[in-house]
């Protein structure tokens, strides 16, 4: 069998030979598994957007780095005033939009008024919500002035949702995105790829890559033939699954597994019967085995977590021993709280294989301790209208994968229906508060408290599998904020 | 040499065996009558002659055509005999042409094919060879297709191609049996033209003594695969030395007996059916999106009545409408127009419900001895369906009662009960039909054709009873056929149908000896009568 | 008038089971069929391995002895799950023929019988229904009511419903003219009466075939819907879904998506065989020269 | 013929409109809030009533079908909320896809299966005939999706011969395009072609025993000349029958082949689009494939009416 294959195989190569390039490619294909709804990252909170457009199209004042630090963008450089109010940002000077317009102060201002207006369809209008006012002061120079101080100002006008763009060119970038980055929008073939070329008139340091598809592999099934077969060369967030001790082994592919700012939870409704019963939500946490939920979810390393906050940020505590996995504490946690044969729920699993077979091992380890659990697949957007929106649901599994998203759990009116007036105590000054250390303490307690109170089965950090092609340099391990940097991307020979 | 000589011919086929030891020959010029009952095997020699045997098939013996050894002939070598020096006619007319190729086609393919003429060449052959048959050209475009001619044209064009090479033997399978009369008699004389004008050799195959009698020459009677008889056909016919042929010769021209006067000659004869300007129409074709044709009558202002007791034929040709006037009859089909009273009571326009009391005094026989029972239920079950009409159901026990009763009356056993139809031969099919149209002890019995399905001395034996049973229940008949041998047997009356008017009506021996309308002398000079056939033939054999 | 020579059904032949095993199609199909539901019964006392119990450290093993079809990749025993997911491919594929007959047989003898309006709204409707492609339509069915076997049961069974009806009225059609109707008739039964008393068991070998014909879709169809994550939810396994996971995982393990796919191949085949078995045996104008 | 035709063409049309309202009825019950799902998680309440009023969802039912309904007659099916475009522009970009797909294993399916099933019928019970109806006796046990994954890992991961999904687009050229279809295209064709040549082979078999067949061997025919000249062409009456519903069929098919090589086809967009909510998309593009049913139902009359002259001259 072997040498047949490797007869044909060979037959196959001869033929492939013939075709193969000899220079160093600058042409690269890129997996990515969402397909965005449009190309404006100013106009949805849909990941799938920044991923291609972040960095790579549009560009920010201030941006994420790899390593998550804030670094300078469009803005040079910046001051800010004594009492944290007064942002004044130096923007570069020679940068042209792609459609040849000139960038300066005035787009800036357009796009910061835009961003915050009353009829703005900006997903994120609250990175906005601290700008009392935006003043152009000359054509390199933005005056902001904030409301009251925010410590992560400079850290939101990094966001996908805060980059700059034109106002002549605005209304179409849904279609035809124009921004400033080094890559330039060439095609999108709705539902297969979107295209980018390079932009010859970048202000910055020019890109090695001449084009770059990225090309929409929607889950494991695809994308591992495709990796295989070398159609795709490099998938950044990879649906691997099982499949990856092979992909490891195999010298062709590099595997990077890095962190994400996803964290996995068990997310459970507080408001309803029974889990708004603390003890129920103990047994339950209790009962989660979460290597066993990592390995059965695909992946083979994932760390784990006890509360909601990435072991990659300096102010993480490790609580995952807060309730450790004893199913027999559980089931006597149950009795207490009046349920000493368990009880019947609902487990709605949106469609990531993380939720979807993660999902299975849950409710086989919650079925250990009488507690029923119907399973009930839903897509995105019925997870979205009924979970998220209506709160019509008992429990949940979902990666939030925004970065230092703690704060949710001081939303009112949030999916979990959890409120406790400590920690959202907690939040409002770290808020207003600017000191590095401060910082870190208050986040190390909100972590406590809602680890303690069991919000929610807090399961694993989100692993980044990138996945690519030995010859490939300068993509991301990590993934900081939801982006696929290629401006330092290259092939080796 | 003889042109065809059949020795010792033995087939069977996938183990069961057809034909067992048959000889015949056939000279130039000659035709040869090959009589048998179904099953006799008639079709299978004329097969085994052709080469066209079922794959499963096994021949033994000796079959020579024109001195070619038959049945160790290539493929090829019968291809090239097929169509050119062996022409076939086979039964179904409606079925045996290709309905997506046009006449002309079909006719010119076996020229073309056999003589290696060019398109037009053939084509004028073909358009000869149609005209020959009867189908000019001015009014049969060699364009036409099949479905827009009648089955007699379309017998004409198998024929043509059968012809067209004008082969030294001609096989013709029943050529007749699906057609009328009238058409019978047209196609039999263009098959005896065609024979005389070529010197061909006809091997006629016929369930029909009276045409076989009228076509051939000489005849060889089959039966079960085997040669009873054969000889020229007017001492064969007459002599009936063996008794299978006579047996045959006798149910042919069997008339039941019966006494002439009806059942009660001494009462005032009542009125059962009363028939006044009955008129059908069914919608015509549709023409455009819009529009339709004209409606088709099949029944046109019918007028007559019916005596109880009495047995009246109901006589025409196919398509004339006398089935469309019977189904009106049993109100199984509401009449355009006019009336129908049944001993009295007027069945038109009445609900299912209201008609059951008349559905009670009449009842029907099909003609169809495999086709009118449904093949699911048992006998039982079959005969006892009429017994839904009365007003009371019968107890179980009263059921089977009745049931034996009728069964006894038919001449068939009460345990046959028990049976599924397809446990029965034919003519014990039409007897549980006839148990079945009794049972509710009807007055009156319309019976469709209910013997041309069967051979000729099942026939004799379902016509008996029949008459028995018209003697004994005092039972009244419309008796719908296209056979006036028929008519001629068991009927009192006579009433012959054309184009949807009944054209005459008489006692049967008046009409059927003297016609006085034209459609009844077509009718009754197409119809073949074997002692009529023998007389003639004896005549001719004299002469030779 | 000539005599159909299609019409010499003899069903009730006394060697009809004689007969029918000496049918190669129809032995080997229903051979085939039996086993597979025997599997599917025999899952409801007794599977190998409990599937509920996920036991992820032995996920994707190899064909053992332990496990002669391997696990899956939550250490589930496949032999065990495929035991059940025939369980759940057969009652799908059932209730949706179940229903396709149970409605439209009887609008199709309907539509026979009354002719005229009746039958051409009814021609019109399943037009209407052929009109979309049925998997395209369960799909949306699935989707916007939820997936699970219910919604699947339904998707599948509507489609099922014009198929019945229109082979219903073709042998109804075909029957109606026959004589026996008309002496039942003449006998005084109405349209209803005839209709179930000699029309239903006259096709009912023709809905018999059909019958094994759409039992063989619906598992296939059912199989399309669960790999789509349209049908059974787990824990319950189907065979699509199965397929469906192991897909992500061939070329670590090729068995995840062998066996499932076989399962379905066999019991189609099967039921295939089974259903021309049967045509040859009830129809015997196809019968087979042998 | 003329009637005959008009005939079917006013049946089409009926049935379209019929089919407009049941998928917008059907359609519309469905739950979901595209404005909710196009600005997606974490999307403020202000924001979202904005877009519903930009998207006309505050609308009367009925008001909204006959908008939907009379932009469709012009060829403007709306405007997609989950990708801000023009609905007949996705479906024209994937209809580039998707048609090419369902011709090529139409063609195909037909191109393996007729001369298959003609071949089995002229050596009805010899083993030539034996063998080729038991492979397309499993052929049709297959589930389409199984034999996409197997050809995948044959021919795309072990072999490398052909892309394993994707397509580059016919900008990228005519092969690259057609090399990305070839192994969907066989993957819907095969289990076709099985279907397709066992109706091809019982619709010889029974025109093999007809009278007409028997007349024209009576002639002097050899078989092989009545097989392609007489037989053949009644029989493709039942074939037509059986190619126009595959059509149908070939059309759901490519949802799940377009998914399984993640091909942007019809396929692929209904069934994102169903699972996004994405409503005017679904009803834009199952109204195209019942169109496409529709019509190809109508060329099959055609085709019979060519084939069959009863139908033909009808008087």
């Amino acid at each position: 069998m072997k040498t047949i294959k490797s007869i044909i195989g060979g037959a196959a190569l001869l033929l492939a030979a013939g075709t193969a390039a000899l220079a160093a490619r600058t042409d690269l294909v890129v997996g990515v598994v969402l397909e965005p709804p449009h190309l404006d990252p100013t106009a949805s909170a849909a990941a799938a957007i920044d991923e291609i457009v972040y960095a790579n199209l549009f560009q920010g004042l201030t941006r994420v780095g790899r390593n998550g630090a804030v670094e300078p963008s469009l803005a040079e450089s910046w001051d800010v005033s004594e009492d944290g109010k007064v942002y004044t940002f130096k923007l570069h000077t020679g940068v042209k939009f792609h459609d040849g317009t000139d960038f300066d102060a005035e787009d800036v201002k357009f796009t910061l008024d835009r961003a915050r207006a009353e009829d703005s369809t900006n997903a994120q209008k609250q990175l906005f919500a601290a700008i009392d006012t935006v003043e152009a002061v000359d054509p390199q120079t933005v005056k902001v002035t904030l409301k009251t101080p925010q410590g992560a100002f400079l850290y939101n006008m990094g966001w996908g949702d805060a980059v700059i763009v034109a106002p002549e060119s605005a209304d179409g970038n849904k279609e035809k995105p124009i921004g400033t980055g080094p890559f330039k929008f060439d095609s999108w073939a709705k539902g297969s790829a979107v295209r980018l070329v390079r932009n010859p008139d970048y202000w910055g340091d020019p890109v090695a890559l001449e084009k770059a598809e990225f090309r929409i592999v929607p889950d494991a099934a695809a994308a591992i033939p495709a990796l295989l077969s070398g159609d795709v060369q490099a998938f950044p967030q990879m649906p691997v699954g099982d499949a990856l001790s092979q992909i490891e082994s195999d010298p062709r592919f590099v595997v990077k597994i890095g962190a994400t700012e996803g964290e996995t939870i068990l997310a459970m409704n507080n408001g309803k019967e029974p889990f708004n019963n603390l003890k129920v939500r103990q047994a339950i946490a209790h009962a989660l085995n979460r290597p066993e939920i990592i390995a059965g979810a695909g992946y083979s390393e994932a760390p784990e977590i006890g509360s909601h906050f990435s072991p990659a940020n300096s102010a993480y505590v490790d609580l995952t021993g807060t309730y450790p996995y004893d199913p027999a504490n559980a089931k006597e946690l149950l009795a207490e709280a009046g349920y000493p044969d368990g009880f019947k729920a609902t487990l709605k699993l949106p469609p990531p294989p993380y939720a979807r077979q993660g999902g299975e091992v849950v409710a086989s380890q919650l079925r250990q301790i009488g507690i029923d659990l119907q399973i009930i697949p839903v897509e995105w957007a019925q997870w979205l209208e009924q979970v998220f929106k209506n709160k019509d649901y008992d429990l949940s599994i979902v990666s939030h994968t925004e970065p230092n998203d703690i704060n949710i759990y001081a939303r009112d009116d949030y999916y979990f229906n959890y409120s406790n007036p400590a920690f959202k105590e907690v939040i409002n000054t770290l808020d207003v508060t600017s000191d590095p250390e401060r910082r870190a303490d208050l986040y190390k307690t909100a972590q406590k408290i809602i680890a303690e109170d069991a919000v929610n089965g807090f399961l694993f950090q989100l692993p980044k599998i990138g996945v690519w092609d030995a010859k490939l340099q300068g993509l991301w391990e990590n993934s900081p904020i939801q982006a696929n940097d290629l401006t330092e991307v290259k092939w080796t020979d | 040499m003889s042109l065809l000589s059949i020795e010792n011919l033995s087939l069977d086929i996938a183990g069961t065996p057809i034909l067992k030891d048959v000889d015949l020959t056939i000279e130039p010029g000659e035709v040869l009558g090959l009589v048998g009952e179904s099953g006799s095997g008639k079709s299978m020699t004329a097969l085994t002659v052709m080469q066209l045997l079922p794959e499963a098939a096994r021949a033994r013996g000796q079959v020579t055509f024109n001195g070619i050894d038959i049945l160790k002939a290539p493929e090829e070598a019968m291809c090239r005999l097929r169509g050119d020096d062996l022409g076939m006619v086979f039964q179904e007319p409606m079925t045996a042409l290709n309905p997506v190729k046009t006449i002309g086609e079909q006719v010119a393919e076996g020229i073309r094919w056999h003589t290696g003429a060019s398109r037009a060449n053939a084509e004028d052959r073909a358009r000869a060879m149609l005209d020959r048959v009867g189908l000019p050209e001015a009014k049969f475009p060699l364009s036409r297709f099949p479905h827009q001619l009648s089955g007699g044209q379309r017998q004409r064009v198998v024929i043509a191609i059968a012809c067209a090479l004008n082969p030294k033997l001609l096989i013709a399978d029943e050529p007749t049996t699906a057609l009328d009369v009238v058409l019978q008699a047209q196609i039999l004389e263009l098959l005896r033209e065609l024979v005389v004008e070529n010197r061909m050799g006809l091997l006629l195959i016929s369930h029909d003594l009276a045409v076989v009698a009228d076509m051939a020459d000489r005849v060889t009677i089959l039966r079960h695969g085997e040669v009873m008889e054969s000889g020229p056909t007017a001492s064969v016919l007459t002599e009936q030395r063996h008794p299978y042929t006579r047996r045959l010769a006798e149910a042919s021209t069997h008339v039941p007996a019966r006494p002439h006067t009806p059942a009660s000659p001494n009462t005032e004869p009542t009125r059962l059916l009363e028939v006044s300007n009955i008129v059908k129409d069914y919608p015509g074709a549709r023409k455009g999106l819009f529009s339709r044709a004209k409606p088709f009558r099949a029944v046109d202002d019918v007028s007559f009545s019916l005596d109880t007791g009495h047995a009246v034929a109901l006589v025409g040709r196919s398509g004339c409408g006398k089935s469309t006037l019977a189904r009106m009859i049993l109100a199984l089909d509401t009449p355009t127009a006019g009336e129908i009273r049944l001993a009295g009571e007027n069945l038109a326009g009445k609900s299912q419900r209201e008609l059951r009391h008349a559905r009670r005094d009449m009842q029907v026989v099909f003609q169809d001895p495999y086709g009118s029972f449904n093949p699911r239920h048992r006998v039982e079950r079959l005969v006892a369906e009429p017994l839904h009409l009365l007003d009371e159901k019968p107890s179980a026990q009263n059921r089977r009662e009745r049931v034996a009763e009728a069964l006894h009356l038919v001449g068939l056993s009460p345990a046959d009960m028990e049976k599924f139809p397809h446990e029965f031969s034919g003519g014990q099919r039409q007897r549980i039909s006839i148990a079945r149209a009794i049972i509710t002890r009807p007055k009156l019995i319309v019976a469709d054709e209910p013997v041309s399905a069967l051979d000729v001395s099942i026939r004799a034996q379902v016509l008996d009873l029949f008459a028995d049973l018209n003697h004994r229940l005092g039972l009244t008949y419309l008796f719908i056929t296209h056979d006036l041998t028929v008519a001629r047997a068991i009927t009192d009356e006579v009433m012959v149908m054309h184009e949807g008017q009944i054209m005459e009506r008489g006692p049967t021996h008046a009409v059927l000896d003297a016609p006085r309308t034209e459609a009844a002398r077509a009718l009754v000079n197409a119809a073949p009568d074997l002692n009529q056939s023998l007389k003639k033939r004896r005549h001719l054999e004299a002469g030779k | 008038m000539s005599i159909d020579p299609t019409l010499h059904e003899n069903p009730d032949e006394p060697h009809f089971l004689k007969t029918a095993l000496t049918d190669r199609s129809f032995a080997i199909g229903s051979c085939i069929t039996l086993l597979i539901a025997a599997m599917a019964l025999l899952s409801f006392l007794w599977t190998p391995y409990d599937i509920t119990v996920l036991t992820v450290a032995d996920k994707l093993q190899g064909l053992s002895l332990a496990h002669p079809f391997g696990t899956d990749h939550l250490g589930r025993d496949i032999l065990s799950m495929i035991m059940i997911g025939a369980r759940n491919s057969i009652a799908v594929a059932i209730v949706a023929v179940g229903i396709g007959m149970g409605v439209g047989v009887p609008l199709g003898c309907w539509a026979a019988a009354r002719g005229g309006l009746v039958d051409e709204v009814l021609m019109r409707f399943n037009d209407l229904v052929f009109a979309f492609p049925a998997l395209l339509s369960a799909i949306m069915i699935t989707a916007i009511f939820g997936p699970g076997a219910v919604n699947a049961i339904i998707a599948i069974g509507i489609f099922n419903v014009p198929v019945f009806a229109r082979v219903a009225r073709a042998g109804a059609l075909s029957v109606w003219p026959r004589e026996f109707i008309l002496a039942a008739r003449a006998a005084g039964k109405g349209k209803f009466l005839i209709s179930v008393e000699h029309i239903l068991p006259n096709i009912v070998a023709l809905l018999l075939v059909q019958g094994t014909i759409q039992f063989a879709l619906g598992i296939l169809a059912e199989a399309g819907l669960s790999y789509l994550g349209l049908g059974a939810q787990p824990p319950m396994p189907s065979w699509g879904r199965m397929l469906f996971e192991a897909q992500t995982r061939m070329i670590v393990a090729p068995h995840l998506a062998l066996f499932p796919g076989l399962a379905i191949v066999v019991t189609v085949l099967g039921l295939n065989l089974l259903g021309d078995g049967l045509r040859d045996l009830l129809d015997p104008r196809l019968r087979r020269e042998r | 013929m003329t009637a005959y035709l008009a005939k079917r063409l006013l049946i089409g049309l009926a049935t379209l409109v019929v089919a407009s309202m049941v998928v917008f009825a059907v359609l519309e019950v469905v739950p979901g809030d595209p404005a909710l799902i196009m600005l997606g998680m974490n999307a403020e309440p202000e924001a979202l009533a904005t877009l519903r009023e930009q998207m006309g969802l505050n609308q009367p039912l009925l008001m909204r079908y006959l908008d939907w309904a009379s932009g469709m007659i012009v060829g403007d099916f709306g405007r997609s909320y989950t990708y801000s475009s023009p609905v007949i522009e996705l479906i024209g970009e994937r209809a580039a896809v998707s048609l090419p797909l369902a011709l090529l294993s139409l063609v195909l399916s037909t191109v393996i299966a007729l001369p298959v099933g003609i071949f089995a019928a002229s050596r009805r019970g010899r083993p030539a005939d034996t063998i080729s109806m038991g492979v397309a006796q499993v052929g049709v046990a297959i589930p389409n999706f199984w034999f996409a994954l197997l050809l995948i890992y044959l021919f795309a991961v072990w072999l490398r011969l052909v892309p394993a999904g994707g397509f580059p687009g016919w900008n990228a050229g005519l092969w690259p395009g057609v090399k990305a279809l070839i192994l969907p295209a066989i993957a819907l064709a095969l289990p076709q072609a099985a279907i397709l040549a066992r109706v091809t082979r019982s619709a010889m078999l029974e025109v093999l025993g007809e009278d007409y067949i028997r007349t024209a061997r009576a002639k002097g025919m050899p078989r092989r000349v009545v097989l392609w000249h007489h037989a053949l062409r009644n029989a493709l009456i039942p074939v037509l029958t059986i190619l126009g519903l595959q059509f149908a069929f070939l059309l759901a098919g490519t949802i799940i082949i377009e998914n399984v090589f993640y091909l942007p086809g019809l396929g692929r967009l209904v069934f994102q689009a169903i699972t996004q909510r994405d409503l005017i998309v679904v009803e834009g593009v199952v109204m195209l494939l019942v169109a496409s049913v529709v019509l190809v139902n109508i060329l099959v009359d055609i085709g019979y009416a060519i084939v069959d002259p009863r139908l033909r001259t009808r008087q």
